[in-house]
């Protein structure tokens, strides 16, 4: 009941602050915010594999990419295209590439997953950046109407509207992450774990470690592919550039890293601590990069694991220093 | 009686307006003046001195960090003149009074999805006047977008595709100065059929919307102007190259007589240097190698024959535009610091003065319009037509919002009067405006 | 020679001349990798840091000779010092290849605006040492010197790091290390210390490659970014820590460029990348890679 | 023939080149407790990963309850009905008691590929696990992470996730490895009782455990059978004294 009473008291909190968040920071903050959850929603995603199933992906782009690219193709292409099956059609695309590099996928482990994915996000990359008649090349896609959300017999939304967007953003991100969580809380979700611990083990209980290791890349793909989809829509132009580049693939992971690893909700607070503090350099500096730069080689130097873990040890640290006083104290 | 008086004042009424019409634009239209330019000794584009209070901000978008950032320091140095000049000028009429010029840089680094973000901060954070801005269509087009939807005026200045302003992407906020694709083809295809020595071309562009677009308009002048010529081959590849040796061996065996390039920096440059380094020595018809520091590299004798086409020579040109090129060049000796005492900023040439000279245009529109409302600016600037710093006449299309300019082409020679480290342009052809016009874009048709 | 056949051997001395430019980029990622097993996603920024101390110390010097041995020196040492004060310390704190991958990307970044500061964004330029300029001509095709200079320049290399890898005691350390870590540890040797020798050895190729490059391509701050993934193509493709294989892979990848332009422009680096999707979708540890970790 | 749980044809196994088993026939009648023993090198643990699927065999079959299941993955064995431990231990290491057994019994009620219900959710999957850990003796200890367990209990639960997927035939590859007096007498008391009413391979080096726990021994000499019978047959056996003295000792 106590944790009922906290996780209730969490929600409305954050739900207080994300919904008086557009009327008190103005448009420009409130996109940063809109990008900022979808850059959670990605990194989460990515967290699946990285912190679950226990594989390091550099391509994760490529499930973006094509999120962003089925998205922005299809509102170019089909007139009047609405917005939700838009957004799940991206996500179920990405989805499927998930599925059908799976085959190749499940079979490597380590050093090698990261050098596959890496080639495969590259080949798309490429691929997009050569076949300009489709994808725009470098260029992108650009120029097409973000429909509204309609809500039949209730309303119609209109996306452009920067407060709206940041809702509907909001909305499909908490809803994203919330069932990755309850993926993880699933049977599915703890063989996933197993596989992470110990894949020969998981084998010899019964379970498919391949099939599993597919379904994985699948759901991890879609969410991806949502977060890309999101792109599309707030940004109204994808480029090969803005969605496939490598650097596309390891910003999620350092949001990983600088957050927590191991943990559902650390790329979370390391999304927000990356955005927030690129946008806030931004403001002062040219030299962004430095910031960012110096910034990866502080935390893996002094906060390895990410900030999550630190807050836990500092955690750990006082209650076993709490522990030790009162045991002095009876003493 | 009262009849024909009701008429004839009507008649009078409806000279008077179609004559305001005839020469309204020459009586509105501004022109930039040597005479009225400020001393501009205490100007410092390191040091730029932004004034405070109650001003009239222009909002520069550009590459200000990574790999492309020379660009935003180039554009940094030309605005600011422009508006040291104007501010120490006494600003411009906005809203009955005088205000003077802030510069605010906006870092687009190059991507789509920052250069949406800058352009959104200027205009919703720092409440910025105008857009002004940048190099790459795809970033143009966020930013017409951003202008679209908060109704500012947006001066397109650096991007080129003919697509920019056609049906689909055009909106009236936005005012394109920089000459577009469809004017290089047919400027580069009109000054080689009238000079009427070389007929086999190469094309070597970059791998992008702007290179092949680039590409098809010249090969679209050529039918036009110079069916004679010929395309032997044409080769696109990838931004920032590091090895054009295997492209220009292939241009080589082709028997091309001319290299016909869009290339920007630092890829055209890469392009002349290794192209004489191995040996091959056609000449390049470019539009964007006309960067000093890049030509010195190369050499002398390197850079002889290379054809450069450019939408501004005011310095080669005239003695207006000598005199104006004299005034820079006096500050880049004695007062300017690094990065600005580069070759590069010797000359106020090619896109330095393009930028320079739009910029002084802009401002004048606005004056002109006595207001930010854009809707004021759209209507003074639509059609408007200016003098520019060496007396050319700049009209602004009123259909779509591109410029209409004569252009010019000028080979490269040794000895020069500008550098004695490069082969430069002493004579200038002028292509006249109706031989290089813009594709007919968005209302025109 | 007809111009046609002087056109393909051309082509094919290009790719040589990038073949072999890669290889030295490609070979000290590959011995890093395959003896430390870190992803050094800073390799190429050494690259680019030397053509900038190249194009330094070419305006004081004013000469491309002492720059051709200071520059990759100087960048050797910073490798030294980046291996001795950082990777090290991340390397002992555990956490694989990620902890790894944040720092050199970490190191990549500030490297990069480091330049930008220092030397400012735009181009320089270094030019062809006055010995080196022209062209040679041989059975009727012109070839320029300097791309033969550098193809010379990196077999001299090639043949010195073969020298002391299968010739030396500390080779044999080197290759027993990268077959098998923790048994050379195991042994007793100061494992450390042949670690900062490594990644010393392995930036400073690089710098090699930067110095030799810098006259030929212009000094920038994005100089890095196409031979530092080709680089990697190249160590994932012929196998993690082999040098046979860094080698034969350089070689294929810069023909592959030149007659790939030639032939299929289009399709030229489609092809280097699915080729390294392929390799690794049926040879996980690439062609010559022998160990799985 | 018709009471065989597990039978081995011939099998043959070569390790790049090397034959470490040339025609191992083995027999294991259903519900026995058989021990393989053997010197060092005799192919012991190839011959368990082989018939647990870790490896395929060169030549030769295994059938299990029958079934020919020669090159059959080790998932499709355990749902058969198959289980092993390993002689290092292979717990999920991150996981609590409670996860680590819980997976086994996931896997046994047939919930493998579920993503719609919170496994904590599951409630007669939590009162299995609870089973199981009291059985074993680990039900304090439920919420530690199996990293974290002592030496001998961590080996306890090695054996039990082996049991844990309820299999017909269970085969241990030497459970008490590494553990003091102590540890070794309780762990064999474990076997004994989780093993009862069911059929046990077991692979073991220690011969107090082996005479202590098995119906039957098989002497593995050379990658062949040497001998199979009764613990006091093979004591005695002069062939199995002389291929353990003779090379090299125990």
């Amino acid at each position: 009941m106590n944790k009922f009473v906290r996780n209730l008291i969490m929600w409305v909190v954050f739900l207080a602050v994300a919904g008086a968040a557009p009327h008190v920071l103005g448009i420009v903050k409130t996109n940063v915010l809109v990008e900022l959850a979808t850059f959670a929603l990605f990194a989460v995603s990515l967290n699946l594999l990285l912190s679950f199933t226990g594989v390091l992906s550099f391509g994760h782009a490529l499930f973006y990419g094509v999120g962003a690219y089925t998205t922005a193709l299809l509102l170019y292409h089909v007139e009047g295209f609405p917005l939700i099956p838009a957004l799940l059609l991206s996500g179920l695309a990405a989805g499927l590439a998930g599925l059908i590099l799976s085959p190749l996928l499940v079979r490597v482990t380590g050093t090698a997953f990261a050098m596959l994915t890496l080639a495969f996000g590259q080949l798309m990359y490429i691929l997009c950046l050569k076949f300009r008649e489709v994808t725009g090349g470098e260029d992108g896609v650009a120029g097409y109407d973000i429909p509204p959300l309609n809500i039949p017999g209730v309303a119609s939304l209109d996306m452009l509207d920067s407060t709206v967007f940041y809702y509907f953003t909001v909305v499909v991100c908490v809803i994203g992450i919330m069932i990755m969580w309850f993926f993880t809380k699933t049977p599915l979700g703890q063989v996933v774990v197993g596989i992470r611990d110990n894949s020969l083990r998981v084998d010899y209980l019964g379970y498919r470690v391949r099939h599993t290791k597919a379904i994985i890349f699948a759901l991890s793909g879609f969410f991806a592919g949502i977060a890309g989809s999101l792109f599309a829509l707030f940004q109204g132009v994808v480029s090969t550039d803005g969605v496939l580049h490598v650097m596309v693939s390891f910003y999620p992971i350092m949001a990983i890293l600088i957050g927590g690893i191991g943990t559902f909700f650390g790329p979370i607070l390391g999304s927000g601590i990356l955005i927030v503090l690129e946008d806030m350099i931004m403001r002062y500096t040219e030299r962004a990069e430095l910031v960012t730069g110096l910034l990866f080689i502080i935390v893996v130097l002094y906060v390895p694991g990410g900030f999550v873990w630190l807050w836990m040890g500092l955690v750990a640290r006082f209650k076993a220093r709490k522990l030790r006083m009162s045991k002095e104290v009876e003493a | 009686m009262r009849k024909v008086l009701k008429s004839v004042s009507f008649f009078i009424f409806l000279c008077l307006t179609a004559s305001l019409f005839l020469i309204g634009p020459a009586l509105a239209g501004g022109e930039f003046k040597l005479e009225d330019m400020s001393d501009m000794s205490d100007f410092d584009p390191n040091n730029f001195q932004n004034p405070t209070g109650d001003t009239f901000k222009i909002g520069v978008l550009q590459i200000f960090s990574g790999p492309g950032a020379g660009n935003g320091e180039l554009f940094w140095i030309t605005t600011c003149w422009v508006a040291h000049d104007i501010n120490k000028r006494g600003g411009i009429m906005i809203d009955g009074k005088k205000k003077l010029i802030e510069v605010i840089k906006g870092d687009t680094m190059g991507k789509p999805a920052t250069t949406k973000k800058a352009a959104e901060k200027l205009v919703l954070e720092d409440k910025v006047d105008v857009l002004w801005g940048t190099s790459g269509s795809h970033l143009a087009l966020v930013i017409q977008g951003v202008a679209d939807r908060y109704k500012k005026i947006f001066h397109q200045s650096l991007s080129m595709s003919d697509s920019l302003m056609d049906e689909k992407n055009f909106n009236k906020y936005t005012f394109q100065t920089m000459w577009s694709t469809n004017q290089v083809g047919e400027t580069t295809a009109y000054f080689y059929s009238q000079r009427k020595k070389e007929k086999k071309f190469y094309i070597i562009c970059q791998d992008y919307l702007f290179g092949h677009s680039l590409a098809e308009s010249f090969k679209k002048g050529l039918t036009k102007y110079y069916p004679e010529a010929e395309v032997v081959g044409e080769d696109y590849h990838p931004l920032f190259a590091k090895d054009f040796a295997p492209y220009l061996t292939k241009a080589k065996a082709s028997g091309a007589e001319v290299i016909f390039t869009g290339d920007w920096l630092p890829d055209g440059g890469n392009l002349v240097k290794q192209a004489r380094q191995l040996g091959v020595n056609v000449p390049f018809a470019n539009i964007f190698i006309d960067e000093p520091n890049a030509l010195s590299a190369i050499g002398p004798e390197g850079t002889k024959g290379l054809v450069n086409l450019n939408q501004y020579m005011g310095d080669a040109n005239n003695e207006k535009g000598m005199a104006f090129g004299n005034k820079w060049k006096e500050l880049w000796e004695t007062k300017w610091e690094a990065p600005y005492n580069t070759l590069l900023y010797k000359w106020p040439g090619g896109t330095i003065g393009y930028a320079v000279e739009t910029t002084y245009w802009m401002l004048d529109v606005f004056n002109r319009a006595g207001s930010s409302d854009p809707e004021k600016v759209i209507k003074v600037w639509e059609g408007d037509v200016y003098k520019g710093i060496g007396g050319n006449r700049l009209e602004m299309r009123a259909c779509d919002h591109v410029v209409i300019r004569d252009t010019y082409a000028t080979e490269y020679v040794y000895p020069n009067p500008w550098f004695t480290e490069l082969s430069s342009g002493t004579e200038v052809f002028t292509i006249p405006a109706e031989k290089s016009m813009p594709v007919d874009g968005a209302r025109c048709k | 020679m007809s111009p046609v056949t002087a056109m393909y051997v051309a082509q094919a001395i290009h790719g040589l001349t990038y073949g072999m430019l890669l290889f030295l980029v490609a070979s000290g990622l590959t011995l890093i990798f395959g003896m430390m097993g870190i992803l050094n996603l800073a390799h190429a920024s050494f690259f680019m840091l030397s053509a900038y101390f190249c194009y330094q110390v070419v305006a004081w010097t004013d000469s491309f000779w002492i720059a051709l041995i200071l520059a990759p020196i100087g960048t050797g040492l910073v490798g030294i010092i980046v291996e001795r004060f950082l990777l090290r310390k991340v390397q002992k704190l555990g956490l694989g290849h990620i902890g790894d991958l944040l720092l050199t990307l970490g190191i990549a970044l500030v490297i990069s605006e480091a330049v930008k500061t220092i030397w400012g964004t735009e181009s320089h330029q270094v030019l062809i040492p006055p010995s080196l300029q022209g062209l040679v001509t041989v059975a009727g095709l012109e070839y320029p010197i300097y791309r033969l200079f550098i193809i010379g320049l990196s077999l001299v290399i090639l043949g010195a790091l073969a020298f002391i890898l299968f010739k030396t005691r500390l080779g044999m350390i080197i290759r027993a290390a990268v077959s098998d870590r923790d048994m050379v540890s195991a042994l007793g040797i100061n494992m450390p210390r042949v670690f900062m020798f490594v990644f010393g050895v392995g930036t400073l190729m690089a710098g090699v490659a930067g110095v030799a490059a810098a006259p030929m391509l212009t000094v920038f701050p994005g100089l890095a970014d196409q031979i530092g993934l080709d680089a990697f193509v190249v160590v994932v493709v012929g196998g993690f820590g082999s040098l046979l294989g860094a080698v034969v892979v350089s070689l294929f990848l810069g023909e592959l460029n030149s007659f790939g332009i030639q032939f299929i422009p289009r399709l030229a680096p489609v092809l280097v990348f699915l080729f390294m999707a392929l390799v690794l979708s049926f040879k996980p540890m690439g062609f010559f890679g022998e160990r799985d970790e | 023939m018709s009471t065989s749980i597990l039978e081995t044809k011939d099998l043959f196994y070569d390790y790049s080149g090397l034959q470490v088993l040339t025609g191992v026939n083995l027999q294991v009648e259903k519900g026995e407790r058989h021990a393989i023993i053997g010197p060092n090198g005799a192919g012991k643990t190839t011959l368990f990963n082989v018939i647990t699927g870790l490896y395929a065999p060169c030549r030769g079959k295994v059938i299990f309850k029958g079934q020919n299941v020669s090159g059959f993955k080790p998932h499709k064995l355990s749902r058969l009905g198959m289980g092993r431990s390993f002689q290092i231990t292979s717990t999920f290491h991150n996981l609590t008691a409670f996860e680590n057994i819980r997976m086994g019994v996931l896997s046994r009620m047939g919930i493998r590929f579920n993503m719609f219900q919170r496994v904590d959710k599951l409630k007669d999957v939590t009162r299995e696990t609870d089973v199981v850990l009291r059985r074993i003796n680990l039900h304090r200890e439920s919420a530690v992470p199996a990293n974290a367990l002592s030496y001998g209990k961590h080996r306890a639960l090695e054996v039990s996730l082996a049991m844990s997927t309820n299999p017909d035939l269970v085969m241990l590859d030497e459970p008490t490895a590494g553990m003091s007096r102590d540890e070794t007498h309780s762990a064999v008391d474990l076997i004994r009782r989780l093993t009862e009413g069911k059929t046990m391979v077991i692979v073991e080096h220690d011969m107090d455990v082996v005479f202590s726990l098995a119906d039957r021994i098989t002497v593995l000499h050379h990658g062949k059978v040497l001998a199979v019978g009764a613990p006091n047959e093979i004591k005695n056996m002069q062939e199995v004294k002389d291929a353990y003295l003779g090379h090299g000792g125990v």
